[in-house]
């Protein structure tokens, strides 16, 4: 803990605020680089980063970087500000490669310029976006429709290779994403991802319409597997800012909570697995072990999926003894059909053949990488926000991180089955010690200008919810970073020289979850390729060529 | 006389009989997922659906060979139900019909493969190309078999095999033909080519309407095609034993296969080309010992 | 010999399939499913359209008919039940129902039209008369003639009150 | 409905920028408890072969050309399923600057750039749709029930003895107050209220 803070003081860091979650440091210009660099040396890891227009505050343009340093469990965000008529930042990504996109996407939506940047290209901006409008400024209005400017379509050929779009409706993964393939033969070579289809403008909304109260529920909405993480994320982080103290028993039914869906979304990955491997009856059979999960989901909250029971403050429903057994029952039952699922299905060759050394990703590129979760968890690291970052009622509770180093989609498959029965050990423990007591701080006052970071481990892995409150119960700067994100710039190096036959295993084998990814910013239009009618023509028509 | 009044009743029965006993797989299927699954006549219900929407035509698509292909799948394994009994029997034998068979049954294959081709989809591209790369090797142990069988019964006609002797030989190559069968009716793990996951149905992507329906019930056919082959083999010559063997043969063996695709993983292509190749050694074996007469 | 296994379990227990929509599901206690405003307890506040996140309910004043019209779009609701929670007599309530499929938009609107009461002062549209009634029983002791005052009525009104009291205290 | 897909619907699954939630409903009804199949309803992977587009999400901006490809590429006679409170009213980010928020304005889209007739639409709402909903919907188009939905409209006119109660008792407060009816000001006309 001394350590990381001379650390930043030596590098001329100036800690602004001292949270038991994070430190808010403020550092110039000119420093910020060598900062980041002694702070990555001293063990931390590029978490996020979130620009952000502050000029009705002070006329400054503010970039927040936030760094994960698992060694003093806190989350270390720097402050750069640069005056709007001057808007460079120098780039930390030269020191730190898990900063590349967070900058692109700062640059986009907001005009900073990063300067010495390897790769100052557009990232989630379409390229029909006009130049020089920036959707997150304080000008730019929520509901706001911009003309789109038409543009030539472009292509990033290869000529050793031939292209294979795959997306943006592919049946792989019932969500639009589209991955560039090349192949030589039925081998990759390379792919690139042109993502981000799904942006819905939810963090401008939340700016604009939304209060305090209400963004819970469109955070719930950024997904709609691990949406209740991004609930319990974003309250977090509100009340790390406005320092808020949650009744111990409104932390023990979030955790509940929290892993049922862990449980839920990793059997249905399972279940996704097995049908993009081509075996249905495991997808069946797995769905239906998973059903028992949603009616308990269901019993507890009232929704299968979108459990709508977090406020800031607590939680919004309490749970009975009824509840709590026929909880406890399914969830016996589903961890003995699970066992016997995992151990019919590894007894399967061809299923193992498929998963077993494909898609490797070493350990020191999952590192520099910056992935999380399983997939790090796959590749040996040993990351848990749980664990390192404590939070809800895990502090209170007992339990062990899988880590498996074989690297490949098995290893990743390994945690995750891992996963599963930790969880259910997770949720014994939750309603077996359960205190009484309140569920939910009514009353509080919301400061202005109130930094906050919150933090969960989705399914996916670790989520980041950054939070700027606003006077009237409004927030001013609130950017949800969910796993997949720091998870799919691994996707191309797992990929290369795979056989095409396993690209929706690899793809799918990080759980990709585009809609948490994409909610960011603009969609993609014009390389959109899709995969019926005039794109494929289009890419049969550069297959002859 | 009787013998085309067979071959009538035969593919009658055929066409009628495929689509229901699909649907009676899928009940199966269904069942060992332990879910309810569609109605029997589903698959009937599915294909005369298909025959009543409109066709859509893709722009890249060379027309003529794009809306000929599932014809010419289509009436080519129709074809073969004239040689091959199905519930009764008798067909139009001649000499060298075993030929004609396995050649018949290749072009519906190339059929499939030349009208993804000109569909001008990349997916039904690579599909194709998985189809050819399957067929080929299908193909060749297909006629491999029979070729094996011939040889036993020293003959090309198929009347002279039905049924076969019973040698060391002859159940060697019985139980690798319900191998190569297996595959050659593209069920998971052998559906690359149609793999959903990765290229969307690969051959048959452009394909809606009727021309589709052509295509499903190509596949039907094929497959009831290749069982009646095998109870051919196996079945006496008694007309109501015959009758009676056939008619439970011809829904045990799909039952069962149903069951064993239920609890498969798909293949890559290379995978299945490899098992293949392992495949055929043992058909070599049995090629061998089938020249010694055993 | 997984697979064996795998079968042989299968086929040695029952199917799940459920038997709806030929008989009805069972459904949790607190399943939340359509919100109904019941309209003999509504009192046209407007709290649930505040608090909902998807704006799914809405509400306007009609000058010309003289309603408040309230309207719930169910194709646009996401069931969070904040209504529920901020209705303060109860009268919106999250049911069990969720069969709400439609051929048409149209069928899936809730509207309940209030009567408005008249601004004593200007005539003009103010507040439905169940939001007075309510608040003249319930609602912060304020001084009730502001009740049936229009916003703009009740701001002069007041400034007149101040200014009427300041020359009271000057003289 | 339509008399040719009573019995056999193959839906084409079109995610037009949802949050997953109803997409992964979409599959779990083919799973072994809800059993979509019952219906002979299927999931394929080509609009091709499809008769019904399964919509969820409430339509980003860029998505509107894909979504119009898809409803043109599927052969007539065709329908679209609306799941979810994102693609039948827009859902909770109904307004926002990259949304078209439902399929009702994305019909007026397609109606006015595309000159294309809407193909019949089902509405589905749920957040994410319940798989006995989508169920529900199935038994609609095969005939099995009824429509339970309906417009409610009620409308409350007040007792005029209620309204009479009331004002009378302002109207005593008012009188109580000396100095309001005194005080006139002079007011132009004004617009709006509350």
């Amino acid at each position: 803990m001394q350590d990381i803070k001379r650390v930043i003081e030596e590098n001329n860091g100036k800690i602004v605020v001292e949270h038991d979650y994070f430190l808010l440091v403020e550092v110039s210009r000119e420093h910020v680089r060598k900062l980041a660099r002694a702070l990555f040396e001293a063990g931390a890891y590029y978490s996020t980063g979130v620009g952000s227009d502050e000029r009705p505050k002070n006329g400054f343009f503010a970039m927040y970087h936030i760094l994960n340093h698992e060694e003093s469990k806190k989350y270390i965000v720097l402050k750069v500000e640069t005056p709007e008529h001057d808007l460079r930042i120098p780039s930390i990504t030269p020191e730190i490669e898990g900063a590349n996109w967070a900058e692109r996407e700062a640059h986009d939506v907001l005009g900073i310029v990063f300067e010495g940047h390897p790769e100052p290209e557009r990232l989630i901006l379409p390229d029909d976006w006009p130049e020089g409008v920036y959707p997150l400024r304080k000008d730019f209005k929520y509901n706001e429709k911009v003309k789109p400017v038409r543009k030539e379509e472009k292509f990033v050929e290869r000529e050793d290779a031939l292209v294979l779009p795959l997306g943006p409706f592919h049946p792989t993964l019932h969500e639009p994403e589209y991955f560039e393939i090349y192949v030589d033969g039925e081998t990759i070579v390379g792919a690139r991802y042109k993502g981000f289809f799904v942006h819905r403008g939810l963090e401008k909304l939340a700016e604009g319409r939304l209060t305090i109260h209400q963004i819970p529920f469109v955070a719930e909405r950024i997904c709609g597997i691990c949406g209740y993480t991004h609930m319990i994320c974003y309250c977090q982080a509100v009340e790390n800012a406005i320092g808020l103290e949650v009744p111990e028993r409104a932390e023990y039914i979030r955790t509940l909570l929290l892993e049922i869906e862990r449980i839920h979304s990793h059997i249905l990955w399972f279940g996704v697995v097995y049908h993009l491997l081509g075996f249905d009856t495991g997808f069946m059979h797995a769905w239906r072990i998973r059903e028992k999960v949603m009616d308990s989901a269901e019993i507890l909250t009232g929704n299968r999926k979108t459990y709508g029971m977090s406020l800031v403050g607590g939680v919004r429903r309490d749970i009975d003894e009824d509840k709590k057994e026929k909880t406890l029952k399914a969830l016996r039952e589903v961890s003995q059909e699970m066992k016997n699922l995992f151990d019919d299905v590894l007894a399967m060759k061809e299923i193992l053949n498929r998963i077993e050394d494909v898609g490797i990703l070493p350990k020191d590129r999952a590192r520099s990488i910056g992935v999380v979760g399983p997939v790090a968890r796959g590749s040996g690291i040993n990351t848990d926000v749980r664990k390192d970052h404590p939070y809800a009622a895990y502090k209170y509770l007992d339990f062990k991180v899988p880590v498996y180093n074989g690297c490949d989609v098995l290893s990743r498959y390994l945690v995750r089955a891992d996963e599963i029965f930790e969880s259910i050990y997770l949720i014994e423990q939750v309603l077996d010690q359960m205190p009484g007591g309140d569920i939910m701080v009514e009353r509080f006052e919301v400061p202005e200008f109130s930094v906050g970071v919150g933090a969960t481990e989705a399914p996916r892995g670790e989520d980041v919810h950054f939070v700027i409150t606003h006077r009237g119960s409004k927030v001013y700067r609130w950017r949800p970073r969910a796993p997949t994100y720091n998870n799919l710039p691994s996707v191309p190096v797992m990929l290369e020289g795979e056989h095409l036959a396993d690209a929706p295993a690899i793809i799918g084998s990080i759980d990709p979850c585009f809609s948490c990814t994409d909610h960011v910013t603009i969609v993609d239009d014009s390389t959109g390729k899709i995969l019926f009618r005039g794109s494929l023509e289009d890419a049969i028509r550069r297959l002859k060529r | 006389m009787n013998a085309i009044i067979a071959v009538i009743v035969n593919v009658i029965f055929a066409l009628l009989y495929a689509p229901l006993i699909d649907g009676v797989e899928r009940k199966i299927k269904a069942r060992v997922q332990r879910r309810k699954g569609p109605p029997i006549q589903q698959t009937w219900y599915d294909i005369l659906k298909l025959f009543k929407k409109e066709e859509i035509m893709p722009k890249d698509a060379t027309k003529s060979i794009f809306i000929s292909a599932p014809f010419m799948a289509f009436l080519s394994v129709l074809i073969s139900y004239l040689f091959v009994p199905t519930i009764l029997p008798g067909a139009l034998y001649f000499y060298g019909d075993i030929i004609v068979v396995v050649y018949l049954l290749a072009f519906s294959s190339i059929a499939f493969f030349l009208g993804a081709f000109s569909s001008g989809n990349p997916y039904a591209q690579v599909g194709a190309n998985r189809e050819m790369s399957l067929a080929v090797v299908e193909e060749i142990l297909l006629a491999f078999i029979v070729g094996s069988l011939a040889v036993l019964n020293r003959s090309l006609m198929l009347n002279k095999m039905f049924p076969l002797e019973i040698k060391v030989s002859s159940i060697i190559l019985l139980a690798f033909y319900l191998v190569v069968m297996y595959i050659a009716s593209a069920r998971v793990p052998f559906d690359i080519a149609e793999a959903e996951p990765e290229i969307v149905e690969g051959p048959f992507i452009e394909y809606s309407g009727k021309y589709l329906a052509m295509c499903k019930y190509t596949i039907f056919l094929k497959r009831i095609l290749l069982t009646s082959l095998f109870l051919n083999f196996v079945l006496p010559e008694n007309v109501l034993w015959r009758t009676v063997g056939y008619v439970i043969g011809v829904v045990v063996i799909p039952v069962v296969l149903a069951m064993i695709e239920a609890h498969m993983g798909r293949m890559r292509i290379d995978q299945a080309v490899r098992f293949m190749k392992r495949l055929s050694v043992i058909g070599i074996f049995a090629w061998v010992i089938s020249l010694f007469g055993w | 010999m997984g697979r064996l296994r795998m079968l042989i379990d299968s086929l040695s227990h029952p199917r799940v399939t459920e038997k709806y929509p030929y008989e009805p599901i069972p459904i949790p206690e607190d399943f939340r499913g359509k919100p109904e405003i019941d309209p003999e307890k509504c009192i046209g506040c407007a709290a649930c359209a505040r608090v909902c996140p998807p704006n799914a309910i809405t509400f306007r004043d009609d000058h010309e008919q003289g309603y408040r019209v309230l309207q719930v779009f169910l194709g646009r609701c996401i069931f969070c039940g904040r209504c529920q929670d901020s209705c303060p007599v109860g009268a919106i309530k999250l049911t069990k129902e969720f069969e709400l499929v439609s051929l048409s938009k149209d069928d899936l609107y809730q509207v309940v039209k209030l009567e408005l009461a008249k601004c004593v002062r200007c005539g003009k549209y103010t507040v439905p008369y169940r939001y007075i009634k309510y608040l003249m029983e319930k609602g912060p002791k304020i001084l009730k003639y502001e009740l049936l005052l229009c916003p703009e009525c009740k701001s002069e009104v007041t400034t007149l009150i101040k200014y009427h009291y300041a020359q009271e205290v000057h003289e | 409905m339509v008399d040719v897909l009573k019995k056999s619907i193959w839906v084409f699954h079109l995610n037009s920028g949802s949050c997953n939630g109803c997409d992964i409903e979409v599959l779990d009804v083919f799973t072994p408890r809800p059993d979509f199949e019952r219906f002979g309803v299927k999931l394929v992977p080509s609009p091709r072969h499809a008769d019904a587009i399964a919509l969820t999400g409430p339509i980003t901006r860029a998505m509107v050309p894909k979504v119009v490809e898809a409803i043109k590429a599927l052969p007539e006679p065709k329908i679209v399923l609306a799941i979810g409170a994102c693609a039948c009213g827009g859902g909770i980010w109904h307004d926002t600057y990259v949304v078209v928020g439902g399929i009702d304005e994305f019909y007026k889209i397609l109606k006015e750039e595309y000159g294309m007739d809407p193909p019949t639409t089902i509405y589905i709402p749920g957040c994410p749709a319940k798989p006995e909903a989508l169920i529900y919907a199935a038994g609609i188009l095969a005939d099995i029930i009824k429509q339970k939905q309906r417009r409610r409209e009620d409308v409350i006119r007040e007792e005029d003895e209620e309204k009479r109660k009331i004002e009378t008792i302002i109207r005593e407060e008012i009188g109580s107050r000396h100095f309001l009816p005194k005080i006139i000001v002079k007011r132009g006309p004004r617009e709006g209220s509350v």
